[in-house]
């Protein structure tokens, strides 16, 4: 019960001594592994996850949860690639923008203002948005998107993939809002104890509202960089990718019940997946035994992340 | 001058099952120190959140400066410069110390408005020191607090806000003397400068030592307001219960001759909490436990029920020696531990009256079974409810809408229906009103007339003179004396919690 | 020598075989095979691909889940000179060696076909869809859809989907037979769907009422047809575009030049 | 935030109100709708995400969360039906049981034991069940399974389906255990205040390993139910129905954060959604919009429960 600093601390580091572990352990299994090109190439798969495990911390840290993420990234991909045919690129991702903000933003208001539990109300909103994916592309993947969109997710400064620039931007901003504004400690005051915050005069509703209006922006985000990646917005684009989210954000070391975390862990939490993922087609175990493989290496990155605190 | 700073009209609130007020209508005078005194459920903090808006009053007005005041929401309190010091604290326990007391008046500095950390925190020192209670890193989480440094906290964010009406409920309850005693000084330079005080206590005497004026609540009415000049202790009492009352510490049990020893402690020790701490406790006797604030008798607790590890030292229970890993252990050899802090290790506050009450019991009789007899379970409940009398609407209510008086009512019960050996009592009475703790010192010699052993940890050192048998003081972590209460005075017992070196 | 083999997802039969097909032909020809699922997400893909890049495997055999979102990958592959192969379904555009087709929109056309002929152009018929969205359901409901639309003795009384997925295929079909006082055919959109359906239909006691078709010949499906639990299915001989696909992989490495870019696979109706 | 007790009555019966209207609107919207053999087919349909459910409330309630049910259904179902094949329906039965049991408590222990968050390890189970049965199954269905299993999932008691009476009587049993018996009472206290539940004498870790136990039992039960139904066990069954689970407890008014909540709730949570499916089909909404219409009458069912709140 006493002295939780300290844990913090392991718990911050600790997940990070998980990471490095991983991989070590991938650069004996596999030369190719530690190559620059590779982790490049991680790096920017990591990416998508990484935009949405952003905004779910917010959510997260506010004690509430956004289960809509994969249907709004696949809603906005579609519109930012439907107005982007006739309108062009700025327009079309000035939409999808909108679209994700809109939607997220929507469901706070549910939750908030209907007094709906963050779970059943993004649970709507995942099958709201994604319904609205289908009647919007009529099911199909809207393509021919201008051929200069390409950049945004598969586009290079020098070296460097745009998509990783753009997620260490987005971090950095996150990083800043979360840590150095009045927005972000009140983030962290809602999600610890909402009824003390109200107390201390903080307008709780409104900051739950941004916390899921910034976790759709970041949805609607990653779904522009998807839809570049893939020449085109899929319908089914996202599905299952909440999960991927929370995980990363709890991976991180973040709470779920909310309150406590830290956004680099989230970063980290992204890694370990990405890295996995990776890892295990680069060693090529085999598809069936990677499901199985992936879940006993989460375990244990976990353990040695917990085992400092005792 | 006496400009009227604060004057509720007519306020009523009900809950469901109870009138938590009675068209109650105060007036409080400017740069005084009013007191509000009542029994436990009488309505005191209900009023005080409608005061500053965390309840919505049901009808009636609330006036500041003679102007009507539209306070309908928490924030709104603020604004008209009244701020409220919790009974049960409002902090975030996942905040450090300074976020907790600057929260949602975060300093900022430049074109962005980041937060100004360095400036909270110097700040949150200056307010500290100026309170000059016990140090208190301003970088702790709320949570890693004891519940005095939490009360603290409290206090200082309250001040902060350089308010113009300040509401105390019930702050001493979680202090020591030192540290009233300097809460009541700052209380005088704050009425010096114009600022108006509420204050609650069950402590009698503070009242009289701090108040010009005392109102006192009965079941949610105002039976009067007074100068205290006017009024003596009695009254106040009798007023408050409605019956006459005699404040006497009752007679302790007498301790048999043969009276054997059923708990030994030799030098158990817990790094940088307390060490090679010593004792032996007869059946039927009440040992006092006295101190300062983190002198380390909570923890001594804690290690006893099997809550902390110890790092050296032994326990013997009637002769044979044992280990206490977990407080189902600790259970089982007959131990039961009211903890200080009712919240945190207590109550489950989600859940209602009855379930937290017989919670320990069901595995020991209630439910021995399995299965849960219901008959007993409410019977047994119902029984401790009349010998604490306990005040709530109905056994399926939630705890967390009791009263603070009543919720330590209902940890006190809960741990009576275990029948233990030996029952260690970590402020028994903090919070709750002087019939109840009559009833509590009275449930104590009762206890140890059945030849329960009992360790009464308190901070009040007057209490601790009138039940216990043997008074042990601690101080940084020891035992630094042990003195007879027959021959002993308050500034002894201050005395030797204030001394560093063991004697 | 290393093949990578991009499967779009292993969570159906269908690609399992194919699967299948390929390891069994890379062991006749003593050759590495690295196979990847994709579980039907074009993002996954597109990584699984980039990683089979990494390792520099010497030829990529590409089972797309959709036609326009790995085209990117396809570059990719192209850009790192690896020679690519698409089976089943084909992208739209970079450069692939060789397309070993099996044309979804065609074998919706053939299940219209057979299920039109079947009935005598005359009969209400209810089509269970795949994953919204996915490209197989979308390609195999259009060749069904537009094909039974010619026909107006032939009603589609109701189009629900059970994400290719049997107990799903067998609520919904309960809940449409629930619906439904009348019907002479079901068409599914995979043979897990038909044979959940089958469970349904026997369980209404209705299934001299109507007939199944399905699409993929999985085992249990060809077992369901000999049972006479299900009328056809649509047989797309997923083991020989493994087969044909390690095999044409192996001699592009090698050197040989094929001359074709395109292997049809024929599809026939099988319904015995 | 105040008169919590209030709340919980209308909590309980608006969701009850919320499942009315829906089986009204239905009725309006087909004649075939509100019959007894539709509902009999609603009501075995139901059971699946029923049984879930029930172990989800567990769970729950102890303030944990199971993410891997979905997968130990497979798992246990798969089993089941191997066994099945060589030693009889029986010890199939039992296998596929013990299993799901198993696999539940083995999440338990890492939770408790190694301090893993509830959400990373079962999620950890998730892929390693998944895993598992894609293994021991090769990726193809399970078939050729004993007459007479078929039933468990197929069979009648007069004219209720088994399915039914199995879920009912899983209920009743649970009601009692949850209700009657120490161990629920220590579910709650658990939930509610772990420590406090601690220092009152409970073996909190028995408590959480128990409830995972029972969840993963009731996916057991599920997976062979489901086998039963098929005839055959689906190596990709049961994906994506940890949400399904969730939400019917969610649905039900339990509290997400554990200590609150009754378990008829979660029935009818469970029935809101299997009428919503079965409903959607019924009208023949198009499967694009099916999503969009689900999703807002959740939406709707949900505000009308909370409604009575204010
Ligand atoms: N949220 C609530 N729901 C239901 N009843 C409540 C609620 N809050 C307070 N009450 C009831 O209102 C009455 C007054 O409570 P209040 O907390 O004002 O008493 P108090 O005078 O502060 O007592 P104490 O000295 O123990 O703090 C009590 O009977 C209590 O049970
Ligand atoms: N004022 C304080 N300043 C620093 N640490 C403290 C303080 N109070 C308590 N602690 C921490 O708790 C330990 C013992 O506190 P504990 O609560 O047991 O003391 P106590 O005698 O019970 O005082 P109280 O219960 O009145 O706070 C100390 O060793 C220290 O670690
Ligand atoms: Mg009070
Ligand atoms: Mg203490």
């Amino acid at each position: 019960m006493k002295n939780l600093q300290y844990k913090d601390i392991i718990r911050r580091y600790g997940i990070l001594i998980g990471l490095i572990g991983l991989i070590i352990a991938f650069s004996i299994l596999s030369e190719r592994f530690f190559t620059i090109s590779n982790m490049l190439i991680v790096m920017r798969q990591t990416s998508i996850v990484a935009f949405l495990g952003i905004g779910m911390t917010f959510v997260i840290l506010g004690a509430g949860i956004d289960l809509s993420v994969g249907s709004v990234l696949a809603f906005s991909g579609a519109v930012a690639a439907g107005v982007m045919q006739s309108r062009g690129i700025f327009l079309g991702i000035l939409a999808g923008l909108a679209v994700g903000t809109a939607l997220g933003a929507f469901s706070g208001l549910v939750i908030t203002k209907l007094r709906i539990p963050a779970f059943i109300a993004t649970l709507a909103m995942m099958a709201i948005a994604r319904g609205g994916t289908l009647v919007y592309t009529d099911g199909r993947p809207v393509t021919g998107l201008p051929s200069s969109f390409a950049f945004l997710g598969r586009g290079y400064i020098g070296d460097i993939p745009f998509p990783i620039i753009l997620m260490l931007v987005t971090f950095v901003l996150a990083y800043i809002i979360l840590k150095l504004t009045r927005f972000g400690r009140y983030v962290y005051a809602t999600g610890g104890n909402i009824d003390a915050a109200r107390a201390s005069g903080i307008k709780v509703d409104n900051i739950i509202i941004s916390n899921f209006a910034i976790s759709g922006f970041l949805s609607g985000l990653t779904g522009i960089v998807l839809s570049s990646r893939l020449n085109s917005a899929q319908p089914t684009a996202g599905m299952g990718y909440e999960l991927d989210a929370i995980a990363a954000v709890v991976l991180g070391g973040t709470n779920l019940f909310g309150g406590e975390g830290e956004l680099w862990g989230t970063l980290i939490g992204a890694f370990i997946m990405g890295i996995l993922n990776n890892g295990l087609n680069m060693i090529n175990v085999s598809s069936f035994y990677q499901q199985v493989v992936k879940g006993i290496v989460i375990l244990i990155a976990v353990t040695v992340a917990q085992s400092g605190k005792k | 001058m006496n400009k009227i700073a604060l004057e509720f009209i007519n306020i009523s609130k009900s809950f469901p099952g109870v009138k938590a007020l009675k068209k109650v209508s105060i007036k409080i005078k400017q740069a005084k120190v009013h007191a509000i005194v009542g029994e436990n459920g009488a309505g005191k903090s209900t009023l005080m959140k409608i005061a500053v808006g965390e309840l919505l009053r049901d009808t009636g007005t609330i006036k500041v400066f003679d102007r009507e005041a539209q306070i309908n929401s928490p924030s709104d309190g603020y604004h008209y410069g009244i701020s409220l010091i919790h009974q049960e604290f409002s902090l975030v326990p996942t905040l450090d110390v300074v976020q907790n007391i600057f929260l949602g008046r975060e300093i900022t500095k430049g074109p962005l408005s980041f937060l100004d950390s360095n400036q909270m925190y110097k700040r949150t020192e200056e307010i500290l020191d100026f309170l000059k209670m016990f140090h208190l890193d301003p970088h702790l989480k709320i949570e890693d607090l004891t519940i005095a440094q939490k009360q603290v906290v409290e206090i200082a964010k309250a001040l902060s806000l350089n308010s113009k009406i300040i509401i105390m409920d019930e702050p001493s309850a979680a202090l020591t003397l030192e540290e009233t005693h300097r809460l009541f000084e700052v209380v005088r330079e704050l009425k010096s400068r114009g600022v108006t005080t509420l204050f609650i206590s069950h402590r009698i005497e503070e009242i009289f030592e701090i108040a010009d004026e005392v109102s006192i609540l009965r079941d949610g009415e105002l039976i009067l307001t007074k100068q205290v000049a006017q009024i003596d202790r009695k009254q106040v009492i009798n007023n408050m219960v409605g019956r006459s009352l005699e404040f006497v510490f009752p007679p302790k049990a007498k301790q048999k001759k043969e009276a054997k020893v059923i708990l030994e402690v030799k030098k158990i020790t817990k790094e940088r909490q307390f060490s090679d701490i010593s004792f032996q406790l007869k059946e039927g006797e009440i040992i006092g436990l006295a101190g300062l604030v983190g002198s380390g008798r909570s923890e001594v607790a804690l290690s006893l029920f099997g809550l902390n590890h110890l790092d050296k030292g032994e326990i013997f229970l009637q002769g044979k020696t044992v280990k206490i890993n977990s407080p189902f252990e600790a259970i089982r050899n007959g131990l039961a531990l009211l903890p200080e802090d009712r919240r945190e290790l207590g109550l489950v506050i989600v859940r209602n009256v009855l379930e937290n009450l017989t919670l320990p019991d069901l595995y020991w009789d209630i439910a021995r079974k399995y299965f849960i007899d219901l008959k007993k379970e409410i019977s047994l409940a119902k029984g401790v409810q009349k010998e604490l009398a306990i005040r709530f609407a109905s056994l399926s209510q939630k705890v967390e809408s009791l009263s603070g008086g009543n919720q330590q009512k209902v940890v006190v019960g809960k741990w009576l229906l275990t029948k233990p050996k030996i029952l260690i009592m970590d402020e028994p009475t903090r919070g709750i009103d002087v019939g109840a703790k009559l009833e509590i010192y009275n449930i104590v010699n009762t206890l140890a007339k059945k030849g329960i052993g009992i360790i009464f940890i308190s901070s009040e050192f007057s209490e601790i003179l009138g039940v216990a048998h043997r008074i042990l003081v601690m101080s940084e972590g020891r035992i630094t004396k042990e003195l007879d209460p027959k021959s002993t005075k308050e500034e002894d017992i201050l005395k030797f919690a204030t001394r560093k070196k063991v004697s | 020598m290393t093949v990578g083999l991009s499967v779009s997802t292993l969570n159906n039969p269908f690609f399992v075989i194919l699967r299948d097909g390929a390891i069994e032909q890379a062991k006749v020809l003593d050759i590495d095979l690295v196979v990847m699922d994709a579980q039907n997400d074009p993002a996954k893909q597109m990584s699984d691909i980039e990683d089979l890049v990494q390792k520099k495997v010497d030829v990529i055999l590409l089972n797309p889940t959709d036609a326009d979102a790995l085209v990117p990958a396809v570059e990719d592959a192209n850009k790192a000179g690896i020679p690519l192969l698409t089976i089943d379904r084909s992208v739209n555009g970079g450069d692939v060696a060789l397309h070993i087709a099996s044309d979804n929109v065609k074998g919706g056309e053939m299940a219209g076909a057979y299920t039109v002929e079947q009935l005598g152009e005359k009969g209400i018929v209810v089509e269970l869809e795949g994953i919204t969205g996915a490209s197989a359901a979308r390609e195999r409901g259009q060749g069904f859809d537009t094909y039974i639309a010619e026909f107006s003795g032939i009603k589609l009384a109701a189009k629900q989907t059970a994400d290719f997925d049997r107990a799903k295929g067998m609520s919904v079909m309960e809940n449409i037979l629930q619906a439904q006082p009348k019907i002479d055919a079901v068409f599914a959109q995979n043979d897990e769907m038909a044979l959940g359906a089958v469970q349904a239909i026997k369980a209404a006691k209705r299934q001299d009422e109507m007939f199944v078709v399905g699409f993929d010949a999985v085992p249990d499906a060809l077992n369901a047809i000999k049972a006479g639990d299900m009328k056809a299915t649509i047989a797309q001989q997923p083991w020989m575009m493994g087969v044909l696909g390690v095999m044409n992989g192996y001699l592009v490495v090698s050197g040989v030049e094929l001359g074709i870019e395109f292997i049809p696979v024929p599809l026939k109706v099988i319904t015995e």
